[in-house]
C-alpha cells in the first residue's frame, strides 16, 4: 500500500516572517476547493522575525478527512537550513526534502531533492518574496492537482495588487508546479487520494475564527479585551466584524477593565465576552467573583498556553482547567465548555452565552494555541445554531433583582427597560439588591447563587462517543483540542477494545455520562502535567481513572505518540 | 419629596457628622434640579464608605469592586448610551487601587461622570493612608506619619485630557450642587474631586481645614487654558474649588465606537450580514 | 452542677464606636492575671459606628481552657436596644441579661437586671465613655474576683492619659463592681470556677498578633501589601513593629504590586510576605505564578472572609482553600497551612517562610476574621521557634540559576552576594535562567518545579490526633479555624466512637496520614458551601468523606451547633 | 569589549532593523562609561520586545510578569539599596498594563530608573495600539485607526511628581546615552521617554519620523519649573529631548524607610527585640 493511500503530509519550515503561513492559507483553500479533505495546524516562535516556524498540511479524501497533527512528514519544504534543522526530528523513511541547496546547505543523510525555489521565484518575479508561490505551486505539482486551481487562487488573492502582481505570481507557481510534477516522475510519487467530485458547501475556518463566528451567531454585543497571545484573534475577528454586526468592541487598559467593562456592560443587557489567556485572567479572577456574586452573566474566552507565568507564549496547553475551575475566591455556580472541533467551537461559543444568560453566570470557554490555530473546511450543514434568546425581563415597579424563587433564578431585569430599578451588589444583598449582614438572607442567597448547579448539571452537553464506546472495556477520553487526535488514533488503532468519549463541556458534568463509564476502564489524554480532567472526573462522578497521558512540553500530541501510547491497551 | 430619595427609611451605615451626608443630599438636589428620571440614572461604585452612596439613592445601582467603577461605568454607558451614569467612589478606589482606569477611560472620552469623594483617607478600612493623604499624618502602616507624596489628582487629570475637572467641598453645598450639575451635564468624562470629611479617621482635614485650605478658582482663570490649569492644580496654600478645566471639543467614545441610541439588548444579528461572513470563508 | 461549672460566657452587645471591644481586651487581661482560663472572640458588621456588634470572653479554668464561641450566653450586657435585638436568639434558659432599662427599653421576657450603666458613668466621670468600665467593673464583681486586679489594669492602661482620667476610670469601675457583687447575690450567681495559683509564662495573643509574631520570628524582612479586611491586622502589625525590627514595611497601590515587590524583594535575598483576603488574592494570582516559574519564595496570607466579590466583609468564612490550590495558571508546586491555635499560627508562619525558601515556592497561610479575632493566652514555654535558615547561596562566577539537579532545587543565589549573575525568567528559561524555547528544556524545567512535590509531600505536618482518634470509629476532621470548636465538641461528647484529627499544613498532605483514617468513617468540618477540604482529602489520599458539616453563613461554628450536629455519630 | 556584552553568542529575538538594537548599545555603553560593574546592576523588565532587553546584557535580570517591572524593581532596590536598579520595558507595558504602579511608585520616590521602549505600539503581540499610538494609526483592533488620545507620559509624569524626567531617541545614540547615565546616576526616581522605532508593526514612526518631530529641549528650559516642562510636555508638533523636569530636593523612600546599606538577607532577628516584643503581651 502507498505511504499516501490514506493522506499525504506535508510541512513547510521556515523564519518568522518568510511567510509559510501564506503557503498554507494556499495549500488548504486550493485542494479543498479541488475536493480533498484539508487539514493544517502550525508551531510557532515567540518572535516576529527569525526563528524556525513550520506549518503542517494534510492532504486526504472528504470522506476520511484527518484533522489532528502527525509527525509523520511525507514531503518537507525547508525554506532555509535553520527550519531543516528545526524538523528533522520528524525527517523517517518516508520524507522527503524540499529544498534549495544554495539555502539549505548540506542536507545531510536524508532524501533530497534540491528544488531552485529562490531561482524560480527571481526568474518569475525578481524577488525573493515569490519564493512562497514557488513552493505552492511545487506541491501542487506534487500531489498532481490541476494547475487551474493555483491560477485562480491567486487571480483572486493578488487582483487587487495589479495585473502584474498577479501574473508574477502565477508564473512563479507554475516553475513550481513544473518542477513538482517532473519530481514526482523522477521519485516515483504517486498519490492514489481521488477528489471528490461532489461539490460540497463548506467554508475553511480555523479555532479562532470558527470561535469568533460562535461569538457574532451567539449575539455577542460587546467585548473588552487585552491583546494575550494567543487569545488576541478572537478580539481582531470581533474588531473586524464590528462595523457588519453592530458589535461593540473595547481595548481595554488591562484584564482587569476589560472584564469590568464585559460586566457592566452585561448589567446593561448586552451579551458580553472578554478574551485571554491564563496570565491575563488570573487578573480577571475578582471580576469572575463578581460575575457569580451579582448575578450578570459574562463569557470568558481562555486561549491557554502553557505556564506558569509567560512561559512560553506561542505554544500549547490544556493547563487552566482548575484554573477557570475554581477562579474567583467564594462559592457560585459556572460552567466550562472545551469545544475539539471547529464546529464545535461554533457550536459551544453560542452555548456559553446561552447558558451564561439563562442561568446568570459567568461561562469559560477553553480553547489553546493548538486549537486555535488548526485548520479545517467546515460544513455549513452542519453548522450549529441556537437562536439568541436574551432571557430579560422587562421590569415593573416593585421589581426585585434578587427575587428569591424556587429554583434560584429570578428574573433579569436591565435599567432603562421598564419601571423597575435594578440594583446589583458586590456585598452580601437582600432580594432588592441592597446590602445586608443578615445571616438568614445570606443562606438563602448563597443557596440560590449555587442551587442552580443542579439545572446546570442536568443540561450539560453529554460527552460525545465514538469508535464503539459502547463494547469497549476501555474508554478513552478527551477534551477540548486533543479530541481529533484521539479521533485519528482509536480509528487507526481499530482496537474493539478502546472506544473514545470526548467531552465538550467539562463542567458540570452531566450524571449520565456515569453511565457510560460503569464496568470499563478509563485513560484521559491531557495536555498538560498533572491531569486536571482526571481530577475532576473524580470529583464530580466519582470515577477512578486508571492510567492518565499527558503531555506539557508545549507541542501538541501527535497521533504518532497516542498510538504509541494506547497500543499495548490495545 | 425628592424623586431620588429612598421608598423606605434605610439604616445608613455612615458614622454621625460624616461628609459623605451632605454629599448625599446635594447629588439627590442636583439630580432632582437636573430633571432627572431615577429609571434614566445608574450610579456604578466600587466599595468604600463613599461607595455605599448609591445604596441610599434611589436609582439604577451597580455597586462593584473595589477600584472598578469606571470600567464597569464605561460598559453601562457602551450597552446603553441613553443611560445617564456616574462612577462614584473613594480617593482610595479611584486614585489608588483604580488609578490605571482613570488614566485611560480618559483617553476614551466616553459620556460619563466621576464623582470621588475624597476624604483623604481609607475610612472603611479604618484609617490607612489614601494616595490622597497628607504627608506626615499618622496612620496604622506609617505609625510615624505617611512617607510619600500625594497624589495630586487635578494634575493627573489634566496630563490625561480628561475634558472637564474640578473640585467642590460638601462644606459648600451650593456650589458642590451647581458643579456635580455641570459634570452631569457636560458631554464627556467629567472628574469631580470632592472633599467629603471623614469625621473619624481624618482628624486633619476637617470641615474647618477644608474651608481654611480652599478658595474659588480665581475669577481670571481661563478653563480652556490646559497650562494655567495645571499651575492652578499646583497650588498647595488653597485648593482652588470650581471648574478648573473644561474642553467641549472632544468627541465622544460612543460616537467614535459608532453607537447608536438603540441599546445593546435590542440589537439583532443579522442573518444576511451573517450569511455574507460565512461566505467569506468559502 | 451549676451552670458555670466548666466555664462563664459572658456577652457585651453594642454598635461600633462604642468600644465594647476595650472590655474584652480588659477582660481577657484581668482573668488571665487572676489566674482563670480566657478565650475571647467577636462579630462585628462593616461600618465604623453604630449599627450591632457583639464579643463574646469565656471564663474558665486554666486546667481546662475553653477555646471556642458557644452559642450560649450566661451573662449578656446590652448596651443598646438593637444590640439585645441583635443578640435574642442567643438569649437561653440560663442567661440573665444587664442593661440600663433607659438605654434598652423593654427588655421582654428575659431575665433582666437593670444596670445602671449610663447613670455610674455619668455618676463616675461625668460622661457616658465610662459605661465601658462600668460595665467592667459589673462583669468582674459578678465573678468575684478581687477588684485589685482591675484597678491595676485601669491604672496601667491609663497612665499615660493622666491621674484624673485613671481616678475617673476606678471609680466607674468600683461602682459598676459593687453593683455586680450585689446582683451576683441577689440573683443567687455563685461561680464555681477556681482561679490557679500557678503563675504561668504567658502572653495574650489574637490571631493577627500570633501570625505577626511568627512572621517576626520567622525572619520576615519585607512586607508590601494593600489594606483588606480582615488581613490587614497583619500589615499593621508589622508596621508598627517595623523600626524595633529593621523590617520594610510598604503599603502599596493595589495587591499586584504588592506581590510583585514582595517576589522582587525576595528575588533580592528578602524573606517577603503580602496579606490579603479573597478579593485582593485574586489580582495576586498571576504573582502567584510568577514565584512558581522563577522559583523565588513568597509567603501569602490570605485572611478569608464570605465571598464572592465583597461578600460580608467583616465575617468569616472558609472558602478560599480551592482559590489557594490553584491560584495562578500553570502547574507548580506549593504549600498550604491553615493553624487552628494561636500558638500553631506562630509556629506555622514561621515554617511557612522555612518552606517557601527551602523549597523556594510559594506559600499559602490561610486564616479567616474568627480565628484573626480570637484571643486567648498562650504559654510562652511552648511557643514555637524555629530557626531561620535563609538557603541562600554564595554565587560563583559560572553561577546558574537554574542549574538541574536530582531534586530539582538548585542553589538559590540572589544578586550582589557572591561572584555570580542571577537571572531569572518568567519565559520558559535554560539553566541560566535565560529565555528558550527548547522543548527538551521545557520538560526538564517542568519537571524540575514539580518533583518538589514528593518531597514537599514527605515533610508535610502530620495532622494533630485527639480524643482517641485511633481507637474511634469515625474520625472527625477540621482545619484551620474550625479546631477549637471541634476540640471543644468532642470532648463534651465524650463519645468513644469518635476521634479528632485536625489539620495545620492542608497541602499537601502527608501520605502516612491515611494509615491514620484507614477503616474509619470520616467526616469533615468545615466553615463553606461545598466541602473544599473534603474533596482535597478525596484528591490527595483517596480518602472517601462520608459526611461533611457546612456552614457558610458568615458566621463560625458554635460548639453547641456542632454537638448537635455530631449527637448521632456518638 | 564592554563588561555588559553576553559572554556567549546569543541569539537576539527581535527584527532586523528594530530600534532596540540600537538602544541595547546604547544602554550597554552608558552603563560601562558610568563605570558599574555587571554584579551590581539589575535589569528589571516587564513582558514585550522591549522587555527581552535584559536577556542581552550580562547582569543580573529579573524579567517579570507584563506590566509590573516598576514594583519588582523598586522590591529590589528596597532589599538591597547598594544594587543598581533599572526598569525597563516598552510603552504598552509601563503605561498601559503597568500605569498605576508609575503613578504610585513615582510618589513613594525610590532611587530606581525606569527605561521606556516607546515605539507607539504593541510590538511583540503584533501590531495593536498601545497607549503612546498616535490617532487614527490602523491596527487589527481599531481597523479603522486608533480612536482614543494618546497617553502623555511626561505630562503623567510630572503630575505624579516624577524627579526625574527625560525623553530621548535612539536615532540620536549620543544624546539617548548621555540621558540615559543621566537618569541612572539620578539619586531617586528617574523616567526616561525612549523613541525606538518598530520597524514592523509601527510604519508610520519611523526612524525618519521621530527624527523630524523630535527637537532638542530649548536652551532656555529651566529643568526645575514644573509648570514650564509642562508646557514643554504638551508639545506636539516637535517632541522636546533631553531633560524636561528635575527636581534634586526629594527625598529617598529608602531613606524615608530607614533603610541602611546592609541588605535585608543579612538582616538578623534580634533575640532581645523579639523578648521585648513578647513581653509587651504579658
Ligand atoms: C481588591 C480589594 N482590595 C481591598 C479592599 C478593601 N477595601 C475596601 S474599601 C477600601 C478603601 C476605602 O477607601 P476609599 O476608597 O478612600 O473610600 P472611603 O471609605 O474613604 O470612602 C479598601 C482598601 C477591597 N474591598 N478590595
Ligand atoms: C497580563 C498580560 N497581558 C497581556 C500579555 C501579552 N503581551 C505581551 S507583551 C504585550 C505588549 C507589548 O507591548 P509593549 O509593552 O509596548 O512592548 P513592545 O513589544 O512594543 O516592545 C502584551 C499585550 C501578557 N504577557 N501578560
Ligand atoms: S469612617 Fe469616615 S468616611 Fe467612613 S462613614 Fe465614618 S466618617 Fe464617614
Ligand atoms: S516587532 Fe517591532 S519592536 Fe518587535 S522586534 Fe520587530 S521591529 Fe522590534
Ligand atoms: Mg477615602
Ligand atoms: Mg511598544
Amino acid at each position: 500500500m502507498s505511504q499516501y493511500s490514506k493522506d499525504v503530509s506535508i510541512a513547510v519550515g521556515g523564519s518568522a516572517g518568510q511567510g509559510i503561513q501564506t503557503v498554507e492559507a494556499a495549500l488548504v483553500k486550493i485542494l479543498k476547493d479541488a475536493g480533498y479533505g484539508v487539514f493544517a495546524c502550525k508551531e510557532y516562535m515567540s518572535r516576529v522575525r527569525g526563528g524556525s516556524n513550520s506549518v503542517e498540511v494534510r492532504v486526504s479524501s472528504t470522506s476520511a478527512p484527518r484533522r489532528a497533527y502527525v509527525r509523520r512528514i511525507d514531503f518537507l519544504f525547508a525554506m532555509d537550513a535553520a527550519s531543516l534543522e528545526h524538523l528533522r526530528w520528524r525527517i523517517g523513511e518516508g520524507t522527503i526534502v524540499f529544498g534549495e541547496r544554495a539555502q539549505v546547505g548540506d542536507p545531510g543523510p536524508v532524501r533530497f531533492v534540491d528544488t531552485p525555489i529562490l531561482r524560480f521565484a527571481n526568474e518569475a518575479g525578481g524577488n525573493p518574496i515569490y519564493s512562497n508561490t514557488v513552493a505552492l505551486g511545487t506541491i501542487l505539482g506534487l500531489l498532481g492537482t490541476p494547475f487551474s486551481g493555483a491560477e485562480d487562487y491567486l487571480r483572486s488573492v493578488f487582483a487587487r495588487k495589479g495585473e502584474d502582481i498577479v501574473g508574477k505570481n502565477v508564473e512563479a507557481a507554475r516553475k513550481g508546479y513544473e518542477f513538482g510534477k517532473h519530481a514526482a516522475f523522477v521519485e516515483d510519487i504517486s498519490i492514489p487520494l481521488t477528489p471528490s467530485e461532489e461539490k460540497k458547501d463548506d467554508i475553511i475556518l480555523d479555532g479562532t475564527t470558527a470561535l469568533g463566528i460562535g461569538a457574532v451567531a451567539g449575539g455577542c454585543d460587546f467585548i473588552s479585551s487585552y491583546p494575550m497571545s494567543p487569545a488576541t484573534g478572537v478580539l481582531a475577528f470581533l474588531a473586524k466584524e464590528a462595523k457588519r454586526f453592530g458589535i461593540v468592541v473595547d481595548q481595554a487598559e488591562d484584564e482587569i477593565s476589560a472584564i469590568n467593562a464585559g460586566i457592566g456592560a452585561s448589567y446593561a443587557g448586552a451579551r458580553a465576552l472578554v478574551t485571554t489567556s491564563g496570565g491575563g485572567f488570573d487578573l480577571m479572577q475578582e471580576g469572575v467573583s463578581l460575575s457569580g456574586m451579582i448575578e450578570t452573566p459574562i463569557v470568558i474566552h481562555i486561549g491557554q498556553r502553557p505556564g506558569p507565568a509567560t512561559g512560553l507564549p506561542t505554544r500549547t496547553e490544556q493547563g487552566d482547567l482548575n484554573l477557570a475551575l475554581h477562579a474567583g475566591h467564594g462559592e457560585f455556580a459556572r460552567a466550562i465548555f472545551a469545544p475539539g472541533t471547529l464546529s464545535e467551537a461554533v457550536g459551544t461559543m453560542q452555548q456559553a452565552f446561552e447558558t451564561a444568560d439563562r442561568y446568570q453566570i459567568p461561562v469559560f470557554v477553553l480553547s489553546d494555541q493548538y486549537f486555535l490555530d488548526s485548520v479545517t473546511a467546515v460544513d455549513l450543514d452542519e453548522l450549529p445554531r441556537i437562536p439568541v434568546k436574551r432571557h430579560i425581563a422587562r421590569t415593573t415597579e416593585d421589581y426585585l433583582r434578587y427575587a428569591l424563587t424556587k429554583d434560584g433564578l429570578s428574573p433579569r431585569g436591565i435599567p432603562g427597560h421598564g419601571d423597575g430599578l435594578v440594583c446589583v451588589d458586590s456585598d452580601e444583598h437582600d432580594e432588592s439588591g441592597h446590602i445586608t449582614e443578615s445571616f438568614a438572607m445570606r443562606r438563602s442567597m448563597m443557596e440560590k447563587r449555587t442551587s442552580r448547579l443542579t439545572a446546570l448539571r442536568k443540561d450539560a452537553i453529554m460527552p460525545h462517543a465514538f469508535d464503539n464506546l459502547e463494547g469497549a472495556e476501555t474508554a478513552v477520553i478527551s477534551w477540548g483540542s486533543t479530541c481529533g487526535t484521539l479521533v485519528e488514533t482509536l480509528s487507526r488503532l481499530g482496537s474493539a477494545k478502546l472506544g473514545g468519549l470526548h467531552f465538550s463541556q467539562v463542567y458540570p458534568i452531566n450524571p449520565e455520562v456515569k453511565k457510560l463509564l460503569v464496568g470499563k476502564e478509563v485513560i484521559v489524554i491531557e495536555s498538560n502535567h498533572s491531569g486536571q480532567f482526571a481530577d475532576l472526573l473524580g470529583r464530580e462522578l466519582g470515577v477512578k481513572v486508571s492510567r492518565r497521558i499527558l503531555k506539557s512540553t508545549g507541542e501538541p500530541f501527535s497521533v504518532e505518540e497516542l498510538i504509541e501510547e494506547l497500543r499495548s491497551e490495545a | 419629596m425628592n424623586p431620588f430619595d429612598m421608598p423606605q427609611e434605610t439604616d445608613i451605615a455612615w458614622c454621625p457628622g460624616c461628609g459623605n451626608f451632605p454629599l448625599l443630599l446635594i447629588l439627590k438636589n442636583a439630580l432632582r434640579e437636573l430633571g432627572k428620571d431615577p429609571k434614566e440614572v445608574v450610579i456604578a461604585s466600587g466599595i468604600g464608605q463613599a461607595a455605599k452612596m448609591p445604596q441610599y439613592v434611589d436609582a439604577h445601582m451597580f455597586n462593584g469592586l473595589h477600584g472598578r467603577s469606571i470600567p464597569a461605568a464605561m460598559g453601562i454607558k457602551l450597552a446603553n448610551r441613553n443611560l445617564t451614569v456616574i462612577a462614584e467612589s473613594g480617593d482610595g478606589d479611584i486614585y489608588g487601587e483604580g488609578g490605571n482606569h482613570l488614566l485611560h477611560t480618559a483617553r476614551r472620552n466616553p459620556d460619563i461622570t466621576v464623582l470621588v469623594h475624597n476624604n483623604m483617607v481609607y475610612g472603611l478600612t479604618k484609617g490607612q493612608a489614601s494616595p490622597t493623604s497628607e504627608e506626615g499624618m499618622k496612620n496604622p502602616i506609617q505609625p510615624d506619619g505617611v512617607i510619600v507624596e500625594p497624589f495630586n489628582p487635578i494634575a493627573v487629570a489634566l496630563a490625561v485630557d480628561v475634558p472637564f475637572i474640578a473640585r467642590a467641598n460638601v462644606g459648600d453645598p451650593a456650589q458642590a450642587k451647581e458643579i456635580i450639575k455641570a459634570a452631569i451635564s457636560f458631554k464627556g468624562f467629567a472628574l469631580v474631586d470632592l472633599f467629603v470629611p471623614c469625621v473619624v479617621f481624618n482628624k486633619q482635614n476637617t470641615y474647618q481645614w477644608y474651608k481654611d485650605h480652599t478658595c474659588p478658582v480665581p475669577e481670571r482663570h481661563d478653563p480652556s487654558n490646559k497650562a494655567a490649569a495645571f499651575e492652578l492644580a499646583l497650588e498647595t496654600e488653597k485648593l482652588p474649588l470650581g471648574i478648573i478645566y473644561r474642553n467641549d471639543a472632544r468627541e465622544l467614545y460612543e460616537d467614535r465606537l459608532g453607537i447608536t441610541d438603540a441599546p445593546l439588548h435590542e440589537r439583532e444579528v443579522s442573518e444576511v450580514a451573517f450569511q455574507e461572513l460565512l461566505a467569506g470563508y468559502r
